[in-house]
């Protein structure tokens, strides 16, 4: 992590928004960890008898139309939402970024290209290429994260050609350049390192548009399926009940509220701290 | 103008061409059979070839792709194989409930969205800003199909003001059609809203950081009027590019509320005929969802032209 | 009595004290200047005439204003909710930067509207649009232009037609000239001149340029971190400055002497430019066809070894495009170069990884030119890729050397470059440019970034190494007098072409072309 | 007076005669269309179009007499003519008849007179005149036929109004028919697939009823309402867990039995259907007379199921893949079914399909270890006898038994064939038998006339009347 980040993290606790939001996600993303090794109750347990229960007795949060502990799926439920996330940012930094240094960097025929290419996924907003891919494979987390993952692409491409176009007017590059440095030499030791904060405020949005965005997935039937459960699924799950028992949909509700929020908050807090020049140049945040 | 005009209608053609080979050739490996499905689990060979037949399955994809992009320019998207009827007709019908939704939700978002922001931004780092800003923050988080369903539970089972959903045709009933969309509109626009105020909110801060700002109060202007003469204008600017942004994220949107609110748009439409593997209809109301932002996305680039008058490389970063 | 009057005005930021107990008085009709390094509080005692200070900040002591009638405002009061009818009317205010001041919105003629239509709106007419412009030496078509259709003087020129169009008693210009070109800034400053004149308008005119100080104003006001140091009629503070700090100023004014030079003649050109063009295809519409600008129209010179060449020229005339070609950073569009038995250019396609090693170059802007990112030491060791066949010890001991030789030491190579001050950067970027031992070394304004004390240091420094290395510099300046003292020959540049060249002395003394007859004349010496 | 009644699925179009969708036939059956006979609330065979019909000794030829003075909605008149164009349509090479199946016995159509025609078949079918009540088996007219999907025309009750894609259908009462007049004005079929919009819709007085709700697990909250009437009747489905005869390890008879030791049918209904439905032990409708109670064949015992699996050799039991089809009964029953194998060590993957994908894979290239469907047509027993059928289940006995059952028309010996089928099922444990799909109806509490149960696919809304 570079030291501006880490600079504009320490300094930026004095900002509250940053504080609660950095909070609040790190206790959801380690409560979605915890899941990995540890639940209160197992999640793959069918209990019809034990429905329904109320909360603060031997589940804090009661259970579900199948008897299942609502923590113990909420912590389930958070992984797979945070997995499907991240690896939807994976993909889109992954390929994303690249594209938007080569863009940036070669200019030209090749940047046109690319350009057009984003436009052009542009066009298909993730519910899209989830119905299309879904078509072809049938639904699953997998899709959704793919399909995610590709609407990120462009977004990503297009945050770090801006930040990597404003970085390469800078003397420090022609300086590079003399010095006989290749075009991706370049962006590789200095344009990336330059544009990395920039990169990972982005992130911060996308992975809390990525959790959104597995909800609405997994809402509409596209997204994960059970016996695998997301906070999207839960919520879907818990609709028919909603009049009896309204709980079953405002816990998996707050959660994806509460990450959403910490999240944006945090990324907020993150483009605060940094050089407004440089957020200026590239950023499309969606979110604002 | 002119030539600019043509060059980027021929860039959107060219999207629109692309895209609709991309749709149509990943459909076109799909497995399971249309004709199966039609006639169900007791149908008979023959009755499943001469229907494959009827629906000219039969003929190599190329010829299909060709024969479908055709139909494409002339409005003949041939018959749906599942609901037998003109699919250009089934389209252009749910299209009077999704093309409202989307826009009615674009323009609501927009009255609300707006004001919000500018007021907040005047008011920038007072309470009122944070309220906004804290309750801009809950609306962006808000997962809209949760939303909606709060809306339904409140404002149609239990006040019993607004239907719950289900959609009556305009020209059979316009009042009812316009109730019908009330809550889904609402459901759509009320997070794009949060966005739309927070970005602008962003911009006009940002602006009225700016020089020109303070030399229109220098002039003797009142730091609110020079907000509004001056500021508001210009931040405009970046909150278009979202706008044409959030159109994507709109129709994407509908596809989600139409759900909950049993409507009969293009998203039911492509769901329908997907558990119906009625590929005939869904790749082309695949590609009208995928033209509509394709042609929003090119409105907002020329819409920008016409509003900044600088507009160096804009358009192209 | 005076027109305005500011008494033991303090500003505050948080704990922090911008302006401590000034006094300052403006008598009607009379040009004041102030002047001080930057950060020193001139603009904060310009806003807060205008009660325009930024919200945070707290404000204690009085301000004086008789225009129509005398009032008294206790400054703790200024802020929106003050009832404040002077701005635009009584006080017109000019500022810096010309690029960013104009809604770019907005055509001009409706944005000086807005100032008539506030105050006098009895004038609001076109016809008095066009006379205000007039005023301000632009022509009446300009009414309809964006901002962005306008060149920085021109723009400059606008801003302040809408400062007068108020028909103020008082006009403030905070360093209205700072972001010009020599020749521009001296054609604005000669206008606010005769516009006060013919007003009989009161001037507030901040600089940290004394020269332009010199020519405008009768008082000065002299401002050191916010205090009052020093302040009188402009020939006593010019001519016997008291204190320390104005004498620093004043000094720092002159021009540098010019070094002995002893230097070895050579006559083998170095370098050799034919004809090397550069066009930019700019549009200012989408859909207008790129009409390209010719940044370098066939520029064709020769450098010898050894040597300092000068290049001076206006703003935008093409300097920096010309040295980019020689270096290779940019293509050309005709023409070539031969360097130490090298060729490149348009036909020959683009430089010889062999000739990158013997070319380096020297940044104007010391912060820009090293990756915040990237240590010192690093940055220092990136050229000496293009010597592979060296050893790891050869490298540390040219990093090393080159170091030294710039007067900084090798144990500070730890750092960021955030933690260098700005003529220790440029020291790096020099010692950056030097570890290969290049033949040529192409200097684009290196020194008009650095404060005014540092640049002796820094020029006297590449003299030094030029006498131990042997190395040609292709110096770049605006500067005429930084030029004249540290070239040889100087050519001069305009609209990309190269319009006069020959020996310094020559050339400056008896100027032919006309264009370096007005970068002379544009000078401002606080002695003319 | 209206009704407003919802539906889950919207029918792809509205003709019975050329689609499978069971949605067709809700929609229009016996309401817009109708057969010679008719099926009633109970699976009775009643006259309809056919007044009345004569069964030769043999048992092969039909003779029916036509209702008089019937026309068609588009007013064209129906006669023995439109009989015979009907069936032969439907038994017609080209025919694209779902159930071609009904008519394949048929070898003659014979007009006798315009009010009279014969039918010959092949060999004596026990359940020829209740087939002919289904709605593949219709009466339409050669005017309309072709234009019936999407403007439907029959001799029915009500007539067809409006179709709103996506949304509803709109049926209006038929002035000009001849029986008993209907109580209702108008009838509209909205389509709401969501459960959650379908209880919003009712709660919100929307809709009058639905004639079976999507979720059984709101059920509460209209039992708790005055409002409503909550009607819980049965429907043909045998809710079964399909298993692949041929697949391994499921071409072990005692794998299958270990399977069928491990089901809980009443864990399955209570958690997937909240308590709706009825166990079956074999593949049989508990409420048909010829029903025989199979439940305990292989109660539930884990211990027995561990050792059968272990001497099939899989002592720590097996991967094997459930193909789940969209219904609730299915996504949910499939979950808390694997949650069961899983204490025996058979451990499920769950894959949840779409229909069209289902028909594709488990049905047609028998591509499935496992899956969940109900099977909805009545008396479906038969299609235990193809061994091609999806289940891949070849057993000689048992199709010879088939084979006799379907000449055979004595009832006592129906009976007793029936039954032996049932067991052979059930004690081969070719599928895993869970439960008859239960039909849970909500409606306005001053409704009356509809059906509680559902014989055939339908809603009949003839006797549906709205209180005083
Ligand atoms: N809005 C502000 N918040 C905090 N500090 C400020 C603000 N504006 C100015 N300052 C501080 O007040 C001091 C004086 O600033 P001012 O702009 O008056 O300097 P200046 O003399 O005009 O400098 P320059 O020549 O660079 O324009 C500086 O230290 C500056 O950092
Ligand atoms: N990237 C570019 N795109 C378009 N035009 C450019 C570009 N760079 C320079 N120009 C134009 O080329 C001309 C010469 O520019 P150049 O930077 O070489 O001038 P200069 O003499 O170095 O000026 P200065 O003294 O201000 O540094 C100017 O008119 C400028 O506007
Ligand atoms: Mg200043
Ligand atoms: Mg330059």
């Amino acid at each position: 992590m570079s030291t501006r980040l880490l600079k504009a993290f320490s300094s930026n606790f004095a900002h509250p928004s940053f504080a609660i939001g950095f909070c609040v996600s790190l206790i959801l993303v380690a409560f979605a960890l915890l899941s990995l090794v540890w639940t209160p109750h197992a999640t793959d347990i069918v209990n019809v008898a034990n429905r329904f229960a109320a909360p603060f007795g031997n589940h804090w949060f009661g259970t579900d139309f199948f008897g299942r502990d609502i923590l113990s799926m909420l912590m389930a439920g958070a992984l797979t939402s945070l997995r499907v996330a991240v690896l939807a940012v994976a993909i889109g930094m992954v390929i994303g970024v690249p594209l938007g240094l080569l863009a940036a960097g070669h200019g030209g025929w090749l940047e046109r290209l690319i350009l057009r290419f984003n436009d052009f996924v542009f066009a298909f907003p993730a519910i899209i290429t989830a119905i299309i891919i879904t078509t072809l494979f049938g639904p699953s987390a997998i899709n959704a994260m793919i399909a995610i993952g590709i609407f990120n692409i462009p977004v990503f491409a297009r945050v770090a050609r801006g930040g990597a176009l404003s970085i390469w007017t800078l003397d420090y590059v022609d300086a590079a350049r003399l010095s006989g440095l290749r075009v991706w030499q370049i962006s590789v030791r200095h344009v990336l390192p330059n544009i990395l904060s920039l990169l990972i405020v982005q992130a911060t949005i996308q992975l809390s548009l990525g959790i959104l965005a597995e909800a609405g997935l997994s809402y509409i039937g596209l997204g994960t399926q059970p016996p695998e459960t997301s906070l999207g699924l839960m919520l879907k799950e818990a609709q028919s009940f909603f009049l009896a028992y309204p709980m079953q949909a405002i816990w998996p509700g707050v959660t994806i509220i509460a990450f959403v929020m910490g999240l944006n908050l945090m990324g907020d807090g993150l483009r605060d701290q940094m050089d407004p020049k440089l957020s200026k140049a590239g950023g499309m945040n969606v979110t604002g | 103008m002119v030539g600019y005009l043509i060059q980027r209608l021929l860039g959107v053609a060219l999207t629109l061409l692309v895209a609709a080979a991309l749709i149509f050739f990943l459909l076109d490996v799909l497995p399971g059979d249309p004709a199966r499905f039609m006639l169900g689990i007791n149908a008979s060979d023959e009755s499943l070839a001469a229907l494959r037949q009827q629906l000219g399955l039969d003929q190599p994809a190329i010829i299909r792709f060709g024969q479908w992009l055709t139909g494409l320019m002339t409005g003949d998207l041939g018959m749906s194989a599942s609901q037998r009827a003109p699919i250009a007709e089934l389209i252009l019908d749910r299209m009077q409930l999704s093309l409202p939704l989307a826009f009615g939700a674009l323009v609501l978002s927009t009255l609300i969205g707006l004001p919000l922001g500018i007021f907040a931004a005047q008011h920038q780092g007072k309470p009122g800003d944070a309220g906004l800003m804290g309750l801009a923050q809950i609306g962006i988080a808000i997962p809209n199909f949760w939303f909606a369903m709060l809306l339904v539970v409140v404002f149609a089972v239990t006040l019993k003001w607004l239907p719950p959903g289900g959609f009556v045709p305009w020209a059979e009933n316009p009042t009812a059609a316009f109730r019908a969309l009330i809550l889904p509109t609402i459901a759509l626009a009320l997070p794009q809203a949060a966005i739309l105020a927070r970005v602008m909110r962003t911009s006009l801060v940002d602006v009225a950081r700016q020089d020109f700002i303070r030399t229109a109060r220098a002039k003797g202007l009142s730091k609110s009027q020079a907000l509004w003469r001056h500021g508001v204008r210009n931040a405009l600017l970046p909150v278009l590019t979202i706008m044409g942004l959030q159109f994507a994220f709109l129709i994407a949107g509908t596809i989600i509320v139409e759900n909950v609110f049993y409507l009969p748009g293009l998203g039911r439409l492509i769901f329908t005929a997907i558990s119906a593997r009625d590929l005939f209809v869904v790749r082309s109301a695949l590609l009208v969802l995928v033209g509509l932002v394709v042609i929003i996305m090119f409105l907002v680039d020329l819409l920008y032209a016409l509003v900044d008058p600088r507009l160096k490389k804009r358009a192209t970063q | 009595m005076s027109l305005a009057k500011l008494e033991q005005l303090t500003v505050r930021f948080g704990d922090r004290e911008v302006l401590s107990r000034l006094d300052l008085e403006i008598q009607p009709g009379a040009q004041v200047g102030l002047v001080g390094e930057s950060g020193s509080g001139k603009s904060l005692t310009a806003l807060t005439l205008m009660n325009l200070l930024p919200e945070r900040a707290e404000v204690f002591g009085e301000i004086g204003f008789s225009f129509d009638q005398r009032t008294k405002i206790d400054a703790a009061q200024l802020g929106e909710d003050l009832n404040f009818p002077y701005r635009g009317a009584q006080i017109g205010m000019v500022f810096q930067e010309p690029m960013t001041a104009l809604n770019p919105l907005m055509r001009t003629g409706d944005q000086i509207g807005e100032v008539l239509a506030l105050h006098r709106p009895e004038n609001n007419t076109k016809a008095h649009i066009e006379a205000l412009l007039a005023e301000v030496d632009l022509p009446a078509h300009m009414r309809t232009r964006y901002p962005h259709e306008l060149s920085g003087g021109q723009r400059q020129r606008v801003g302040l037609a809408m400062a007068l169009a108020g028909e103020p008693a008082l006009l403030i210009a905070d360093e209205p000239t700072s972001a010009l070109d020599m020749i521009t800034q001296r054609g604005v400053i000669d206008l606010i001149k005769r516009i006060a004149r013919e007003r009989k308008m009161a001037l507030l005119f901040i600089s940290h340029d004394l020269g332009a100080v010199a020519a405008l104003c009768d008082q000065i006001y002299v401002l050191e971190k916010g205090k009052l140091v020093e302040h009188g009629p402009s020939q006593a503070i010019l001519q016997s400055p008291q204190q320390a700090y104005t004498k620093r100023l004043v000094a720092a004014a002159k021009p540098t002497p010019r070094p002995a030079f002893t230097r070895t003649k050579n006559t083998t050109p170095l370098l050799q430019v034919n004809g090397l063009t550069r066009q930019f295809r700019q549009r200012r519409w989408l859909w207008q066809r790129p009409s390209p600008v010719t940044a370098v129209d066939a520029a064709t010179f020769e450098l010898h070894a050894g040597e300092t060449l000068g290049l001076v020229g206006p703003s935008g005339c093409g300097k920096t495009s010309l040295s980019r070609m020689i270096a290779g950073l940019d293509p050309a569009q005709a023409g070539e170069v031969h360097f130490d038995g090298h060729r490149f250019g348009h036909k020959q396609g683009s430089m010889p990884r062999a000739a990158r090693r013997e070319i380096s170059m020297v940044f104007q802007d010391p912060f820009g030119s090293f990756d915040p990112r990237m240590r010192m030491r690093d940055a220092l060791f990136e050229p000496l890729h293009l010597m592979p066949e060296l050893s790891a010890e050869q490298w540390q001991e040219r990093v090393t050397e080159a170091i030294e030789r710039v007067g900084l030491s090798t144990d500070m190579l730890g750092r960021y470059p955030h933690a260098f001050s700005g003529g220790q950067r440029q020291r790096l970027a020099i010692a950056r440019a030097m570890v290969l031992k290049p033949k040529l070394m192409i200097l684009d304004e290196p020194v008009s970034a650095l404060d005014v004390s540092i640049r002796g240091d820094v020029l006297a420094l590449l003299h030094d190494l030029q006498e131990k290395f042997g190395m040609a510099y292709l110096f770049i300046s605006h500067d005429l007098d930084v030029v004249r003292t540290v070239t040889d020959r100087v050519m001069v540049m305009d609209h990309g072409q190269i319009v006069e060249r020959g020996k310094v002395d020559d050339v400056f003394d008896r100027p032919q072309a006309e264009i370096t007859k007005k970068l002379l004349d544009a000078r401002l010496t606080i002695l003319g | 007076d209206e009704l407003r009644l919802g539906l889950v699925l919207e029918p792809p179009h509205l003709d019975p005669t050329a689609g499978a969708a069971a949605a067709i036939d809700e929609v229009v059956y016996a309401n817009l269309f109708e057969g010679l006979t008719r099926i009633d609330q109970n699976g009775a065979v009643q006259p309809s179009l056919a007044t009345d019909w004569t069964i030769s000794d043999d048992g092969t030829r039909y003779e029916f007499t036509l209702k008089e003075g019937v026309t068609f909605h588009d007013g064209t008149s129906f006669d023995a003519e439109d009989v015979k164009f009907s069936l032969d349509r439907a038994r017609a090479e080209d025919s694209v008849n779902a159930q071609k199946g009904i008519f394949a016995p048929i070898t003659k159509v014979e007009v006798l007179a315009p009010n009279k025609i014969a039918i010959e078949i092949a060999n004596p079918q026990g359940n020829f005149l209740f087939n002919l009540g289904r709605g593949d088996a219709v009466i339409v007219a050669p005017e309309s036929a072709e234009t019936n999907q999407t403007n439907p025309v029959g001799t029915g009750p009500f007539k067809f109004v409006d179709w709103q894609q996506g949304s509803k259908v709109i049926l209006e009462k038929n002035p000009d028919y001849v029986g008993d007049d209907v109580y209702l004005d108008r009838a509209i079929f909205t389509f709401i697939s969501d459960p959650n919009a379908a209880q919003n819709a009712m709660l919100a007085g929307e809709l009058d009823g639905f004639a079976n709700f999507p979720a059984p697990e709101t059920l509460e909250i209209f039992e708790a309402d005055p409002r409503f009437n909550v009607v819980v009747g049965s429907t043909e489905g045998e809710t079964i867990l399909a298993t692949n005869n041929k697949a391994e390890p499921f071409n072990d008879l005692r794998v299958r039995q270990a399977i069928a030791h491990v089901i809980d049918r009443q864990a399955i209904i209570d958690g997937a259907m909240f308590g709706y439905g009825t166990p079956i032990g074999t593949h049989f409708a508990p409420h048909h007379p010829y029903y025989v109670d199979l439940l305990d064949t292989y109660p539930r015992d884990l211990e027995r199921a561990k050792a059968l699996l272990a001497e099939a050799g899989y002592a720590d039991g097996f991967k094997a893949t459930l193909k789940l089809p969209p219904p609730t009964y299915a996504r949910r029953g499939g979950q808390i079914l694997a949650a069961q194998l899983r204490e025996i060590g058979i451990d499920l993957e769950l894959i949840n399909v779409e229909w069209a994908q289902w028909l594709e894979d488990v049905f047609t290239n028998k591509d499935y270890d496992l899956t969940i469907v109900s099977h909805v047509e009545p008396f479906d027993i038969g299609i235990y006898a193809n061994p091609d059928y999806y289940f891949q289940y070849d057993n000689k006995a048992f199709q010879d038994l088939i084979a006799t059952l379907n000449v055979v028309t004595d009832d006592a010996e129906r009976e007793k064939l029936a039954q032996d089928a049932q067991r052979i099922l059930s004690e081969d444990a070719v599928n895993g038998y869970l439960f008859q799909l239960a039909k849970t109806g909500v409606w306005d509490a001053r409704l009356s006339g509809m059906w509680p149960n559902s014989p055939v696919e339908g809603n009949d809304l003839t006797q549906v009347k709205w209180a005083e």
